[in-house]
């Protein structure tokens, strides 16, 4: 079981070797090589899945860190959460890397791509596997990394490598959050193994384990791009496609999630700071759609309708729904990641263009993308029999239960801006009359990319079943209560059919309002905009946030660091300072060396005036006894 | 009042005076006899000035005094040990001078002449109780010392420095011999025991104390009397400011330490707090004036004045630590100073004396060995290790902390840092500015290639072994 | 302690002296046997140092390879030389980089190589030396003895303003060296007056800690010399001037090893002899410390110049290490260690990287580059190691350093961990933001005119090859540093013991005398 | 009648004329002349001392300082010469050419 566990990352870790060292010579093959991997470390993950029962696995591999008391070591753990996302990691990898084989064909920098894809599947991998907070950590970080190298892949213009930066560093603010509750945790526990954590949380008093969720959680808002820290996902879209849909939608962006879900019990303990993360859940899902909302970027719209439903699941987990908040993950990775492939193969055809206002009317040039991307609209507007209803439904269900009327409002709200927002732009895109200028000619996308995207699809359609509420339970709920725990008892007495049916007819209401607007009165759009002018200009400008922060942060920090920090105190002050000290002695010899005149008879004067001086000192000091 | 006869044995204490007096004899009869081969009278006086280190190094141990002459002059280790620098200190010059005078085509012998006389004086100075022989001792050295600073007659700087230099001498002698006069008329006697018995704390006495201490002070170029010193070195020839900034200074500082330690031991609080200020203006009045030197004499003239400072450090300790860190730091001055003066005419042209810091350009590259020795030499006249000048230094400082001086130490200390800056500025423009010029034309005279290698030799070898001079010093202080 | 009692730490000290002297003979013109000649001589050298590493027994904490003849039997001064837990990896890091240095100047000095390779082996003495001796006497000369070389190099060999960096450099060290020999001899009285002994020795001195009056002053002059070397923060305005004009092998020894024996003189001299002093003084660490990392790190970020912003970010790396240093616990005192491990290793690389395209393009100047990944892919990837080592990304050296002074600057105060934990979000801009300038966007013209004409090649096999070990290092530490670690349990034990002991109280108030 | 104390203060104001007379004169005769003058209160304090201890030492010490006096000046008269002869006059202010 062991080397079947480890094999898991041995493969990635291979791929990621072969393609970056003899990446020159295996250039044709690198993807081919790289997709093997992958899939090799998902059958071995579905070979742990079989033997489910056997579950937790823990095993220490070896002593990565031991100094004095603070003892680290390699240690993989699978539990019924690990391994949920560890299916859905290397399952939605294995399509993307399928699929990039297609995308990135003709790309120069195409073994980097994929050695640097294996590395991120890799670190993710470690990230869930790990049984200590530290391991998690290193995997953390591991995957803000590759995001910065694949968001920076096509480095020769200059966006993506701003882009990449923008998100590395963003990550590590949220990353310095999680540190300090790591290191909080450690001092209180003397360890950071979650076993040893979990067992004896008696002795954590409420505000210690409130201090350290919110510090976590920091960290989960830097990775997982809720409210402040969610600038850099809109920019990561600079990367190439197949990235964005791997790592944007399915499996980096859900770290914080799983983080916040594997220390459910500190969570659980300190109500505080699930209130705060069910709140930015919801502040963030609301306001990332009122942005998606007008935005005129195929892949920018979907980047924030992401950091939309990781509000979602922030609300699961937030009200103590942790399962409702995982199962939500896995079904967004699957019709996300479907969403972002269709985009990419989109963009693909058009060779580049983004912008929807130069599309329409696509659906008959490229049929088969055009039905995938809108059963991943459908499944994503919480539209019955597909996924995305089942679990977000779920969610709005659970926050009700438990007592969050506000935080169900805003979350049925923002179900049906969702709505709107995702099939607005599927009429943009591929009904209505094709606005295509002449020198696109779009084409139906190659097997290889098609392949993927409809296993996605069939996916998107069959994963909510996994929710379907059955004789005893829903089977989702039992498999990962086991290790999250049964969410408390319903707190408000609802009645869940009401519930249904109002997010479903929340789905349509968006839907049909996306079809009255852009389908039947093109010109309504315009009349709204200037209806409401400032309110309009604020989702269209996003709400200025990236200037703001820049304005706040970024710009003063470069100021006073060149003009205060370098320019005054360190040349200015200290270096000044310092060179003074030597002016100063020389100063003393300028003066002195006046006595040096060359004319002995000042030479004389000077003596015998330092004679009667100095007598003068001796009789005085001495005093005469 | 019976007149004792002088017999035989009284001759055995100035032995190695006696040894110079007869050099200069033969000089003077070689120097009629030879027309123009002078050299022969450089090669005399090497054997001669050889023959009395030898004499004090054979019988330095065991530690005796050994009086002459109804007790006024003796024989000690200390006397030794000041006579092995002092004739140290002649050999290099002899050898530094040989060619140089040839150069210049100096042909009158009496320069070697007038050397020895000053031998002689200062051999005495380190062996006597008595001031009034000390006043003759300081005085033949004082007129030597002028003769030979104005022995280029025809050249523009030297008359001027003799001039100079004999003003200040005289002023400062004269001052010295008051001084005495008044300690005879307090106490009644010359000698230090004699003035240590009068036991007095009166304004005269401390009057009395302060005129000898202006002629001490003056020998050893200390603060308020030292304007003399950069002139001097500049317009004397070379290997006379050599001579000039090494032995007159030894003697001078073991008369110090004798006349501090015996004579005037009744008013130890006054002349302490004296000294303080001495060494204090003395270091800093050194060290900073010298950061502005062009020209690497008077550099080296300032640099000399400094170092006076440092051992007036020791000399303030009033221990056998700090005693012996001053007659160490003699020692080791020799061959640092000595090699660097070496350099310096090596390095100097014919007829002019200019010897600006800019000659040294890029000789690190053109000729390696003098480089490496004048770095040396500048490193160990910053005190950094492994040279002898940084082994000296932390004797004196030591000393000095021992002595509780906390404040002066750190003074001292703060003072070699300055002086790292000067120093360095020479080593800046042997290796660091750019390759030599062609024109620089080395004065090739084997002698002075030995003064440099045996300078670079003393400086390494008692920087890293400095334990059998120092322990020649301790044992040497022991008995003043 | 030594394997027989062959006298195997001064051969290791005096091997490359004898290198220096036996050069002095090679005729200048052939430069290449001299180089070569250099070259073997420093790798025999760091064959030497490898037992070291293997003989060394973890167990005990008192000194091992004890060599002690007496030097200057007036003062009680030995030749006495060791190692422990503390100095043992310092003493590998500098035999170890001298490859790298050495390696790395074949083609960029080509003026008086001779010279050059003579002042690199002295260099490496002095170096040795520092970190060998274990008599206050010989500490101190050798100290300042590794002055000189590094003078030279920085001042004949380096850039415009070589002369007045150099000075600046040298001053500034020697001033705080000269105040810390005052308070060598101090201590060496002081101690006697109260212990009796009268010794150098510092094993000996540190064994009974002086009543709180004296260890105030004494903590205070060695505290100065050291924090110049270090340089913490209000003390480092000479180390952008040094780098910028040093030569590559310079900059990468001073870097590497140079600025480490200012930490280790903490270690050695003012933690285990001024107790009472050191826990005083934390806050004081703290404050300047915590400047140092985030004062370094911003100022960087807007530095011009390649190597000047690397000398700010050793300011921030070093900052790191004296926070995790007077944390005053084992996690943070061996997380300091492995930190100046780890910045020698890393930052010593940047200046190597740096090193490669100043040969190429003579200017340092950031602005000047644009678009190198698609020049010199190789050079790219071999900059992203040591760049994101230098981050602290985990999985490579620096992150095990940082997270160990992380947990211990948080057990000794949470306020502090917490002030400290924020600083690596600004370590990663200013690296990520000079490694964007210069290897991404699309290359300038000159540059790939330059390329054409085959100025601009990836790196030579020569430099592959000496980046190799670095790489294989930073790995090494970053997924199995317990090789390092475990080395140092029972040394770093001891000294923690050693500091928190009370002084005596103020019982024998021989010390009448004031200060005059 | 005139006690000693009167002596030692008439000596030491001759020595303080001697003084003066170095730092004020220009002309290097004229100092030569005041240094003669500083000496000889010095060997005239000798003589008042033997009067005031009794012992003939005093004369003795005389003789030696009034001897060291006198090689002292014809040295200086011999300097004397040599700088006149280079720079045609005795007038110190003339030679600075030794400065800073």
């Amino acid at each position: 079981m062991e080397l079947v566990v480890l094999l898991i990352l041995i493969f990635p870790l291979t791929g990621f070797l072969i393609n970056g060292i003899f990446g020159r010579w295996t250039k044709p093959l690198a993807g081919v090589v790289a997709s093997a991997a992958i899939v090799s470390s998902f059958i071995m993950a579905l070979a742990v899945a079989s033997g489910y029962n056997s579950l937790p696995f823990d095993h220490i591999y070896y002593s990565w860190i031991s100094s004095a008391g603070f003892s680290v070591p390699f240690g993989l753990r699978i539990d019924s959460l690990s391994l949920t996302m560890l299916l859905v990691v290397t399952g939605v990898s294995s399509l993307v890397h399928i699929y990039s084989i297609g995308y990135m064909h003709n790309d120069e920098g195409y073994s980097r791509y994929f050695a640097f894809l294996n590395l991120f599947v890799l670190s993710m991998i470690i990230l869930i596997l790990a049984d200590n907070y530290l391991l998690m950590f290193v995997g953390w970080e591991g995957v803000g990394f590759c995001s910065y190298i694949l968001i920076g892949h096509w480095y020769k213009n200059p966006a993506p490598p701003k882009a990449g930066i923008k998100a590395f560093v963003v990550n590590r603010i949220g990353d310095a959050g999680f540190i300090i509750g790591l290191l909080f945790i450690f001092t209180h526990f003397g360890s950071l193994n979650y076993t040893a954590i979990f067992n004896n949380t008696s002795t954590l008093s409420v505000s210690l384990a409130t201090v350290i969720t919110l510090f976590l959680f920091v960290g989960a808002v830097g990775k997982s791009a809720q409210f402040p820290l969610y600038v850099w996902l809109p920019d990561a879209m600079e990367g190439p496609t197949p990235v964005s849909a791997l790592i944007h939608a399915a499996t980096m962006v859900t770290a914080g999630v799983y983080m916040v879900a594997r220390s459910h019990i500190l969570y659980s303990m300190s109500p505080i700071s699930s209130e705060v993360v069910a709140s930015i859940g919801a502040l963030t899902a609301f306001f990332a759609a009122t942005m998606a909302l007008t935005h005129t970027d195929l892949k920018r719209v979907l980047a924030y309708s992401t950091v939309s439903q990781l509000g979602y699941m922030f609300i699961g987990v937030g009200v103590g729904a942790y399962w409702a908040g995982i199962f939500h993950l896995m079904t967004h990775a699957f019709f996300k990641g479907l969403l972002f492939l269709a985009a990419g193969s989109v963009m693909h055809a058009m060779d580049g263009l983004l912008d929807m206002r130069k599309m329409g009317g696509l659906i008959k040039k490229m049929p088969h993308t055009a039905v995938v991307f809108i059963i991943g609209a459908l499944a994503i507007s919480g539209i019955p029999p597909l996924s995305g209803f089942f679990s977000k439904d779920t969610i709005l269900a659970e926050a009700l239960k438990l007592n969050h009327p506000i935080i169900w409002f805003v979350g049925v709200v923002t179900a049906f801006m969702t709505a709107f927002y995702m099939f607005r732009l599927i009429f943009l895109t591929f009904f209505g009359k094709s606005r295509v200028p002449d020198e696109y000619h779009p084409h139906e996308s190659p097997a290889v990319m098609v392949t993927p995207m409809w296993i996605l699809a069939a996916l998107s359609i069959a994963g909510g079943l996994v929710g379907l509420e059955t004789a005893h339970g829903i089977p989702m709920k039992n498999f990962l209560s086991s290790t999250l725990g049964f969410p408390p008892a319903a707190v408000v007495e609802t009645n869940d059919n009401l519930l249904m049916i109002i997010s479903v007819l929340m789905g349509i209401g968006g839907i049909f309002l996306a079809w009255l607007m852009y389908i039947a009165k093109p010109s309504l759009p315009a009349k709204l905009a200037n209806s409401v002018k400032v309110l309009y200009s604020g989702c269209k400008n996003l709400w200025w946030v990236d200037q703001i922060y820049n304005f706040l942060f970024v710009k003063p920090l470069w100021w006073v660091s060149h003009n205060f920090l370098w320019k005054v105190v360190d040349v200015k002050l200290i270096d000044a300072s310092v060179d003074d000290v030597g002016f100063l002695s020389a100063f003393t010899g300028k003066t002195f060396r006046l006595l040096q005149n060359g004319f002995i008879n000042s030479y004389v004067t000077w003596a015998s005036l330092g004679v009667v001086v100095m007598l003068g000192w001796v009789i005085y000091s001495g005093g005469i006894r | 009042m019976i007149i004792m006869p002088y017999h035989l044995s009284d001759f055995a204490v100035i032995v190695p005076e006696l040894i110079v007096a007869a050099l200069m004899l033969i000089l003077f009869v070689v120097d009629l006899a030879s027309k123009n081969r002078k050299k022969i009278l450089s090669s005399i006086s090497i054997a001669g000035y050889l023959a009395a280190l030898l004499y004090s190094v054979i019988n330095f141990w065991p530690a005796v005094q050994k009086f002459g002459f109804v007790g006024q002059i003796f024989i000690d280790q200390a006397g030794n040990f000041i006579n092995m620098v002092v004739t140290l200190t002649a050999i290099l010059a002899v050898m530094m001078s040989r060619d140089f005078l040839d150069r210049e085509n100096i042909k009158d012998g009496e320069y070697y002449v007038i050397m020895a006389a000053s031998v002689i004086s200062m051999q005495l100075l380190s062996s006597t109780h008595n001031l009034i022989i000390v006043f003759l001792a300081v005085e033949t050295l004082s007129i030597s010392m002028y003769i030979l600073t104005g022995f280029f007659k025809d050249k523009e700087k030297s008359p001027e420095a003799a001039m100079k230099y004999f003003i200040f001498g005289a002023f400062a002698s004269a001052f010295l011999v008051v001084g005495i006069a008044l300690f005879y008329i307090y106490s009644g006697s010359v000698e230090f025991s004699g003035i240590a018995k009068a036991n007095a704390e009166g304004l005269l006495f401390i009057v009395a104390f302060f005129m000898v201490m202006v002629g001490i002070l003056f020998k050893i170029a200390a603060f308020p009397f030292h304007s003399w010193t950069p002139d001097i070195y500049e317009g004397a020839p070379t290997p006379v400011s050599a001579f000039m900034s090494v032995a007159p200074k030894a003697a001078a500082f073991i008369l110090l330490i004798r006349f501090l330690a015996i004579a005037v031991a009744s008013i130890t609080v006054q002349w302490q707090n004296l000294l303080w200020i001495t060494a204090v203006f003395t270091m800093f009045f050194g060290n900073t004036v010298a950061l502005l030197q062009k020209d690497l004499k008077r550099l080296l003239g300032y640099s000399s004045i400094a170092h006076a400072g440092y051992m007036l450090v020791g000399v303030l300790a009033f221990n056998h630590l700090g005693n012996a860190g001053v007659l160490f730091y003699l020692f080791g001055y020799v061959f640092t100073n000595m090699g660097a003066f070496a350099v310096c005419e090596y390095l100097s042209k014919k007829g002019n004396e200019d010897a600006s810091i800019k000659n040294l350009r890029g000789i690190g590259y053109k000729y390696p060995a003098a480089g490496v020795a004048m770095a040396f030499f500048m490193l160990s006249l910053t005190g950094i290790p492994p040279t002898v000048g940084f082994v000296g230094k932390f004797y004196l400082f030591s000393a000095a902390i021992d002595a509780h001086y906390y404040w002066l130490v750190i003074l001292g200390v703060i003072n070699s840092a300055i002086s790292a800056y000067f120093y360095l500025s020479v080593v800046v423009e042997i290796y660091m500015k750019g390759d030599a010029k062609e024109s620089s034309v080395w004065l090739n005279s084997l002698t002075l290639k030995y003064v440099i290698a045996i300078g670079i030799a003393g400086t390494l070898i008692f920087g890293i072994l400095p334990s059998l001079p120092f322990n020649a010093a301790i044992s040497a202080v022991g008995i003043l | 302690m030594s394997i027989s009692n062959f006298p195997y730490l001064s051969l290791l000290l005096f091997f490359p002296l004898i290198g220096a002297i036996l050069l002095a003979f090679i005729p200048k013109k052939d430069t290449l046997i001299i180089k070569l000649f250099t070259l073997v001589w420093i790798v025999i050298e760091f064959l030497i140092s490898i037992p070291l590493y293997f003989y060394f027994n973890s167990g005990t904490y008192n000194m091992q390879f004890v060599e002690n003849y007496s030097w200057i039997k007036s003062l009680n001064i030995h030749f006495f030389l060791g190692i422990d837990g503390i100095s043992l990896f310092l003493v590998l890091l500098t035999t170890f980089l001298m490859i790298p240095a050495q390696w790395s100047t074949w083609e960029a000095i080509d003026k008086k190589v001779k010279e050059f390779n003579i002042a690199l082996l002295l260099l490496e003495t002095g170096m040795l030396g520092v970190f060998l001796a274990l008599d206050g006497f010989l500490f101190y000369v050798f100290w300042e003895f590794e002055l000189i070389p590094m003078y030279l190099l920085i001042g004949i060999w380096g850039g415009k303003f070589r002369v007045y960096a150099t000075m600046k450099f040298f001053l500034y060290t020697f001033a705080g060296s000269v105040l810390m020999l005052a308070a060598l001899m101090a201590l060496y009285f002081i101690h006697g007056h109260f212990t009796g002994i009268y010794t150098f020795n510092l094993v000996e001195l540190a064994k009974t800690p002086l009543p709180f009056k004296w260890q105030f002053w004494l903590f205070l002059a060695f505290f100065l010399a050291f924090a110049i070397k270090v340089p913490i923060w209000p003390f480092h305005t000479w180390l952008p001037w040094a780098h910028v004009e040093a030569p590559t092998a310079g900059s990468v020894l001073l870097a590497g090893v140079l600025l480490k024996m200012g930490t280790y003189g903490f270690l050695r001299f003012n933690l285990p002899m001024f107790p009472d002093m050191s826990r005083l003084f934390v806050p004081v660490i703290v404050i300047v410390g915590l400047i140092g990392v985030y004062y370094g790190a911003w100022v960087a970020m807007v530095q011009p110049d390649m190597k000047k912003l690397v000398a700010y970010s050793s300011v921030s790396h070093l900052g790191y290490s004296m926070l995790g240093m007077f944390a005053l616990n084992r996690i943070g005192m061996e997380g300091s260690i492995l930190q100046m491990i780890n910045h020698g290793i890393s930052t010593g690389a940047l200046f190597l990287i740096v090193g490669v395209i100043y040969e190429r393009m003579h200017t340092r100047l950031i602005g000047r580059y644009s678009g190198l990944a698609a020049i010199m892919p190789a050079y790219a990837v071999m900059a992203g190691i040591f760049v994101f080592s230098s981050i602290g990304l985990p999985g490579m050296n620096g992150f095990i350093g940082e997270i160990l002074i992380l947990v211990g600057v948080f057990k000794k105060n949470i306020w502090y961990g917490m002030l400290l934990a924020p600083a690596a979000i600004f370590s990663a801009t200013y690296m990520l933001v000079m490694f964007r300038r210069v290897f991404f966007h699309k290359p300038k013209p000159e540059l790939v005119e330059l390329s054409k004409q085959g100025k601009l090649k990836d790196l030579s096999l020569r430099e592959f090859s000496y980046f190799i070990p670095l790489v294989l290092l930073v790995f090494w530490i970053g997924l199995y540093p317990n090789a390092f670690l475990s080395k140092m349990h029972t040394s770093v034990n001891h000294l923690i013991s050693q500091v928190h002991r009370e002084a005596p109280a103020e019982n024998i108030s021989m010390l009448t005398g004031g200060k005059r | 009648m005139i006690g000693s104390t009167e002596y030692i203060i008439l000596l030491l104001i001759l020595l303080a004329i001697g003084t003066i007379g170095v730092i004020i004169r220009r002309n290097f005769i004229i100092i030569l002349m005041s240094l003669e003058i500083m000496l000889n209160a010095a060997s005239g304090l000798f003589v008042v001392g033997s009067g005031i201890t009794g012992n003939m030492s005093g004369q003795l010490f005389f003789l030696f300082a009034a001897a060291v006096a006198a090689a002292e000046t014809a040295v200086g008269l011999a300097i004397a010469i040599v700088i006149y002869r280079k720079k045609g006059s005795v007038e110190t202010d003339k030679f600075e050419s030794l400065r800073r």
